[in-house]
């Protein structure tokens, strides 16, 4: 099984970070994972966006050129990546800075206001892990539990207020994609 | 109703590539400014350097060059001998100019070539990510001195303008800032001279700019002037180092 | 599983040398280069390594140069328009024969060109650069854990035949964040001991007065028939790394291949990708990936053309470079085709099979 | 009357020319332009007294003062 | 006969450069090259030219660039480590679509070598010494008369195809001196007429202030999709210099050829020495010397190789540079062997029959 | 009879490559003369330039490196990192360090490196065939100033030490001549305190020593001494630029 | 016809220079020619040497192994070269710097006090000149009429004296060859 | 009694030394040296006051002073 994806959105968005959570859990999970950023000036004000594969197998090409799963967390990212997702592919929509979504046949998506929703939850930089949330309860690339695995050792003494906020958006986002 | 103030002729009317808030605009504007005033539009072209203004080519509206990184000074010589009719600058970061093209500005300024350089001092590496630049000041942190410069180990920041005043050539020799409005206004006369003088053929002029870099700093714009006003300026002390069209002017 | 770090190629190759007792590391900024010099200058400190940021890529294989001289393991690493700068240095390390390791995460060219992944400094790397006749020993490596296991493996070669050594690899490997599993650190013992393997020749101190000597870190010889025997004898040593140090890797190669595909770096995993989709339609299609592109394994793509091999087919993130030795290796027996991809473009897996399908 | 306009198309909101100017007529837009910035605008043409400070500061050369 | 001089290779072409229209010459002394460089001093100002000595090599070809942006004919020159310095230069110049002429009086190497002639750049002028997919004409002369006219030619070829040139020289043809004859001076109208060729693309003026444009010297494409179009618009470019611009000289080639030798400048001189001893004692052998090397002559090689020709014998002054080119022409169809000299050697008309003779 | 001056054991026998009367000869005495005294033999170990002194690699008798051109400073700098044990110099002409060697020398002063650089300046490239160099007076004839250094086109010649001295690591910096035996004198004496402090690893010393070049000047070595006197000390004064291990010494 | 060449001696003893006159008078004469030095940092102090070749052909190889002619103006020279002077050649020696002459059998030797006759004449710098009259009476590479003529051409305006002692030392050296 | 002694095989014959021997006893010898240079010698050694002004003066190191 092989899993590619791409995780978009402003600078500052923690669309990198999103594949690299994915990644890395997943790498927890035995997979093998590629995560390869797209870098450079265009990067300032740009868009970042980054290409990760999951796989069982090893992985050949990193570059993803026809995503199964995509985050776009603006419009510029909606529109350069929404059309080339798979057929039976996954959209995530970040509807608060993507004002216009058309949604094409075949493809699943899951749009919510992920601005609105971190404030709510008390910050906005938890953001991507909302998203993080919708895609472990749509698909099964990774385990909610290796994530929280990860983050807790990773912030359990450095940041507990952090990862109590974490933990709560990830489990907003499955919430959501229910 | 008139219009005061506005986009300069000399500007294209396309984006500066730059961070919000940094100070490599407005040294743009200085420039474009200054060549419309002079009327200077229809004989002048520039250098863009390896660095966050490698676009400069872009922003100018005449004919301008980009160089390899550090060889502005070199690429400028070769327009300016190739057609003296010309007006030629360079615009350079710290570390285009002050590291890797050290050799070519002083080469440069010790034959007083006809051009006039624009040196943008915001003590790092912008365009590659923050790394540590000549300019650097001690004890600050980059990605390349993670732990604070230390100048026991690698030195003080190197100061341009008093480097190139040990020089006999060079005919005018300024730093100035753009960290507040009136520091600008001054700079922008600074600018003007640069060019006059450049326009008169009398030599080698040359100005720093001490300016910001919010993104790399990690600072916000208007915090990173504060910034810059408190550490920079007392490293890098504006004044006139060298002006040989003024009576009474330095050297 | 448990050792295995997520780590991008950059910083995963300096890791993997400071490891291997790199101990010296000069270097300039580059994109896409930047997080190996970053990486330096956060871990060599920790390990009492010398980190300095010179002033630019030229000072930076003359630093290499001089700390080379002296016996130690040293390391410098840029992208293309940088590497282009370091031509002479290269030079004078191979005519002074240093052993030092240079690391080119390539981008797209000539010229500032972009920042994006290329493999356009091919010829540069293999066939010198710089001037007068020597070589590199260049290993491309197309995955972060073989890029990091490429920095213990180029030190060796280095301090084996004491020649300076390249890791070509390109702006999608440093990039890119792959799992890796590290060799042990080499402890403090070790690296002096690999010090003084070349007590012979590098400039050190004289324990306490005894045992004289006047060792000379020299490329020049002035009196040409000086210069011609050394030059013969580096020769020599290329001669025999060729014979030893060959590294490629057979990818479904086999008896009844159709046809046989030669990619390196980067581009051979987009191939495998193709080839996997076009296998599973039926064909039967093999893949070498040279691992070392000097010395290169001619005589190993010489053996795959055999009978049923209809065509060779190059693939280059470049207008075609490698394809001259590919065709060297071929000579003549069947047809070699090329294919490549420029300005930082990387190719689809999909382009590839279509460039294939064309001669079914 | 508009004495200070800015360009949406230039204007990167990095609030320079709201720090310094003498009449505090100046503000961050709600909206957001492409590059997704939200663009500084003068909210007072009244008060504002065409002294082109905020010209003078902006980076982005966004801005026109008219007298 | 009598127009003809007895000059050095060195100052014949600084000549003919100057004659040519060039009125910029940017360069750091080096020997074997000084002679060009002195004449240029002392000439360049009788004729209002612009002579320059750049502080470094480095800042030489950026001067280069920086004149060649303007449309003017310029010129620099130097010898292999110097060369190395400039590839950062060369590749941006090829980037950015520049005409020049970059002579190279090749001596001994690697590093700091010796000062002897030597063909040991033949890979980094040809396969691109700097970074990045870009090419150079590279003319070879071998003699002092021919040397000079490369000058003229390599300005016309530099403006034609708005590519960089290379004349790759060597000490020798530098050092000696042979009778030259010159072509005229070209008038200060027709240098002027040469400029405006390139006003569609080069920085000028705006007479009084109409026809305002925006020129721009560059190599920088950020997007890679615009840098792979620049790219493949190279290509196309050097496609067209390989179908018009190959040449080369055949000596004693006909039918009945049992052996075909191949080298270029210098090298060529001492080889058809040994052939006519060779053919005197009654063999027939041909010579076949490139004189662009690149675009290099593949197919008039191989129109060469017909069924009486039993071997091709390549003779260098390096190790075995152009062995390659020699080889991918062959195809596989009879064998190549090759000799060198290196160090700054040249090899004797009787090392060259021994070779020979050894396969008779 | 005891031997009160004879050729230093830090001294190989070997013949210089210099020509006759040429004062790179002298200021490898001085060194190697020195070395010996401070009893520094064998920890010693210096970098050849590209220049005539190229070959003082093979006449020092301890380890020794050879530098592309210019790059002497920047080879120091590696060595000295890799064995701080050691001590290092450069010993490098003007055309070495002062044109095409400008960067490296700049930025290894700026860092303080812990050598000692030597610095034979005769006005011109002597190893080629006497080339103009950066140092080259104005009016000077050289095979490539064919009609005299015009300072209108090309500037004044480049002063080392006050350039140096601008930057803030410098430990000590002198010029001194060879020119006369009093002046050879006071050189000893010059490397002597740039040797003494390279060995206490107090910081980046540089001796400038103006010296003379009869081969391609045209004028016999005493001749010669007498030209440079005449025409070298005016431009090129000697002097303690910086020594920080004086009290009351500059800086 | 083509006739090999080498001449040698201490830099500033004129060798290169009989090498130049008898290339540039072969040329007027309608010879092919070719002139080549010895050159770099040994000719400090050391031997400079070019070897000349005069053709009635196109001259392939312009480096001489085995001349026809040699002229040693000191011992390193004779030393270096003298060996490799092919059989029935010519060898002109200065014997004030030459103290060791070893004569080849089968070689044409004019063994000769150059200096001597030199100072004699008046003139130091005209040492050159007078093995070029010993070559010009020895061989029938260039008549004597030709060099007189372009030493005329050159000299006469600037330096007649000059004229008068070269032309008189060409012809010493015809004499003593005779 | 030598108390200057000029190596023959490192003199180049630059002169030197002569020019600055205060007692001026230093003069270029009839021979030559394998390089082709008159050598210096001192062919008063009882004049020569061992001031070593000879040696420091010496650009090829070939003298040796006693006393
Ligand atoms: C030869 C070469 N070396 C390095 C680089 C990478 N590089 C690009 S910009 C830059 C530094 C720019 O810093 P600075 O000159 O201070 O300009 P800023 O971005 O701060 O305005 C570097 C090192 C390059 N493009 N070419
Ligand atoms: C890269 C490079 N450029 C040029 C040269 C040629 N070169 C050799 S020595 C020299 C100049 C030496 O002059 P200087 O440094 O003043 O030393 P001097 O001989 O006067 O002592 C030059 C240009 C070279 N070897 N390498
Ligand atoms: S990185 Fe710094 S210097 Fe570059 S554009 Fe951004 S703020 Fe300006
Ligand atoms: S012109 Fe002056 S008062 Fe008006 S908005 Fe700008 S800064 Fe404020
Ligand atoms: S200074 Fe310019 S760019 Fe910044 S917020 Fe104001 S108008 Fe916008
Ligand atoms: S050329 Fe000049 S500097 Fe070089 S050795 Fe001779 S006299 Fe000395
Ligand atoms: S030691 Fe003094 S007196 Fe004696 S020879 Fe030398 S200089 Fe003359
Ligand atoms: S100074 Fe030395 S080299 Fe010169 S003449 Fe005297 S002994 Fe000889
Ligand atoms: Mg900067
Ligand atoms: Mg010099």
């Amino acid at each position: 099984m092989k899993s590619e994806m791409i995780f978009s959105g402003f600078g500052g968005q923690g669309a990198l970070a999103i594949g690299k959570f994915i990644a890395q859990s997943a790498m927890s999970e035995g997979k093998n994972v590629s995560w390869l950023p797209s870098y450079g000036p265009e990067m300032r004000g740009g868009t970042a966006n980054v290409s990760v594969v999951v796989s069982d197998t090893e992985i050949a090409s990193p570059v993803v050129s026809f995503p199964h799963i995509m985050v776009a967390l603006n419009q510029p990212s909606l529109d350069k990546f929404g059309p080339s997702v798979k057929a039976n592919g996954l959209i995530v929509v970040n509807e608060d800075l993507c004002p216009n979504v058309v949604k094409r046949d075949g493809v699943d998506y899951v749009v919510a206001p992920l601005n609105k929703i971190s404030k709510e939850i008390g910050d906005d930089k938890v953001l991507n892990m909302i998203a993080i949330g919708i895609i472990i309860e749509k698909t099964n690339i990774i385990k909610y539990d290796t994530l929280a695995d990860h983050l807790t050792s990773f912030l359990k003494d450095r940041n507990a207020e952090l990862l109590a906020l974490n933990l709560e958006a990830i489990k907003k986002g499955m919430e959501l994609a229910r | 109703m008139a219009i005061i103030a506005k986009r300069p002729d000399s500007l294209r009317e396309v984006s500066f590539t730059y961070c919000p808030g940094c100070m490599h605009g407005v040294a743009h504007r200085l420039i474009a400014e200054t060549v419309d005033e002079l009327g200077l539009k229809n004989q002048m072209t520039g250098v863009a350097p390896v660095g966050c203004s490698v676009f400069a080519y872009k922003f100018f509206d005449f004919d301008m060059a980009q160089a390899a990184h550090g060889r502005a000074p070199a690429v400028a010589t070769g327009m300016k001998r190739a057609r003296p009719e010309m007006n030629v600058f360079t615009y350079q970061g710290d570390g285009d100019l002050a590291a890797i093209g050290t050799a070519e500005i002083v080469h440069a300024a010790n034959r007083g070539e006809h051009i006039s350089v624009f040196f943008v001092n915001n003590a790092i590496y912008g365009m590659t990510g923050g790394q540590m630049a000549p300019t650097t000041l001690p004890g600050m942190k980059t990605t390349t001195s993670p732990y604070g410069r230390d100048a026991n180990d690698i030195g003080y920041p190197v100061r341009v303008c008093e480097l190139l005043n040990t020089l006999e050539a060079p005919y005018y020799i300024e730093r100035v800032s753009l960290l507040s409005v009136p520091e600008i206004i001054k700079a922008k006369k600074a600018v003007q001279k640069a060019l006059t003088y450049n326009k008169e053929g009398r030599g080698f002029t040359f100005i720093e700019f001490v300016s910001t870099c919010p993104t790399n700093w990690g600072l916000d714009p208007v915090k990173s002037q504060q910034w810059a006003k408190e550490n920079m300026i007392p490293f890098f002390k504006p004044g006139v180092f060298r002006d040989k069209g003024t009576e009474g002017g330095q050297k | 599983m448990g050792n295995k770090v997520l780590m991008k190629g950059n910083e995963a190759v300096a890791e993997a040398a400071i490891r291997s007792g790199c101990r010296l590391y000069f270097a300039y900024p580059i994109t896409p280069q930047s997080e190996l010099i970053e990486y330096m200058a956060k871990m060599m400190p920790k390990v009492k390594g010398t980190f300095l940021q010179a002033e630019s890529e030229v000072a930076a294989i003359n630093m290499v140069y001089g700390a080379a001289g002296m016996g130690k393991r040293v390391m410098t690493s840029s992208s293309s328009p940088g590497i282009s700068l370091k031509m002479e240095g290269i030079s004078y390390l191979a005519g002074a024969r240093l052993p030092a390791v240079i690391i080119n995460v390539q981008r797209g060219g000539p010229g500032l060109g972009d920042i994006q992944p290329a493999q356009g400094d091919y010829f540069q790397a293999t066939k010198g650069g710089g001037h007068g006749d020597y070589r590199l020993i260049v290993l491309a490596p197309s995955s972060v854990q073989e890029f990091a296991d490429m920095a213990s493996d180029s030190f060796d070669l280095a301090d084996k035949y004491r020649v300076p050594v390249m890791i070509l690899s390109d702006g999608l490997l440093g990039q890119m964040m792959e799992p890796v599993e590290f060799k042990e650190y080499k402890t403090d013992k070790e690296i002096e001991e690999l010090g003084k393997q070349h007590y012979d020749w590098c400039i050190h101190t004289n324990e306490d007065g005894k045992g004289h000597h006047h060792n000379e870190i020299n490329s020049l010889e002035i009196d040409p028939n000086v210069l011609e025997r050394h030059v013969l004898n580096l020769e020599q040593i290329y001669k025999e790394i060729e014979k030893n140090e060959v590294k490629h890797e057979e990818y479904n190669i086999n008896d009844n291949n159709e046809f046989v595909c030669v990619a390196f770096g980067t581009a051979a995993r987009i191939v495998k990708s193709a080839i996997d989709d076009l296998n599973a339609e039926g064909r039967n299609i093999g893949l070498i990936r040279p691992i070392t592109v000097w010395p290169y394994p001619y005589k190993e793509i010489a053996k795959t053309i055999h009978g049923n091999v209809k065509r060779v087919f190059v693939f280059e993130l470049n207008l075609g470079q490698m394809v001259e030795d590919v065709k060297l290796a071929v000579n003549g027996k069947v047809p070699v085709e090329f294919m490549g991809k420029v300005g930082g473009l990387v190719f689809t897996p999909e382009e590839i099979k279509e460039k294939i399908k064309a001669y079914l | 009357m508009q004495k200070m306009t800015v360009d949406p198309n230039y204007c990167k909101g990095c609030g320079l020319c709201i720090s310094v100017c003498p009449q505090k007529v100046i503000r961050f837009s709600e909206n957001i332009n492409e590059k997704g910035y939200h663009y500084a605008e003068c909210f007072d043409q009244e008060k504002c007294i065409a002294c082109a400070m905020c010209y003078r500061t902006c980076p982005d050369v966004a801005i026109t003062v008219q007298k």
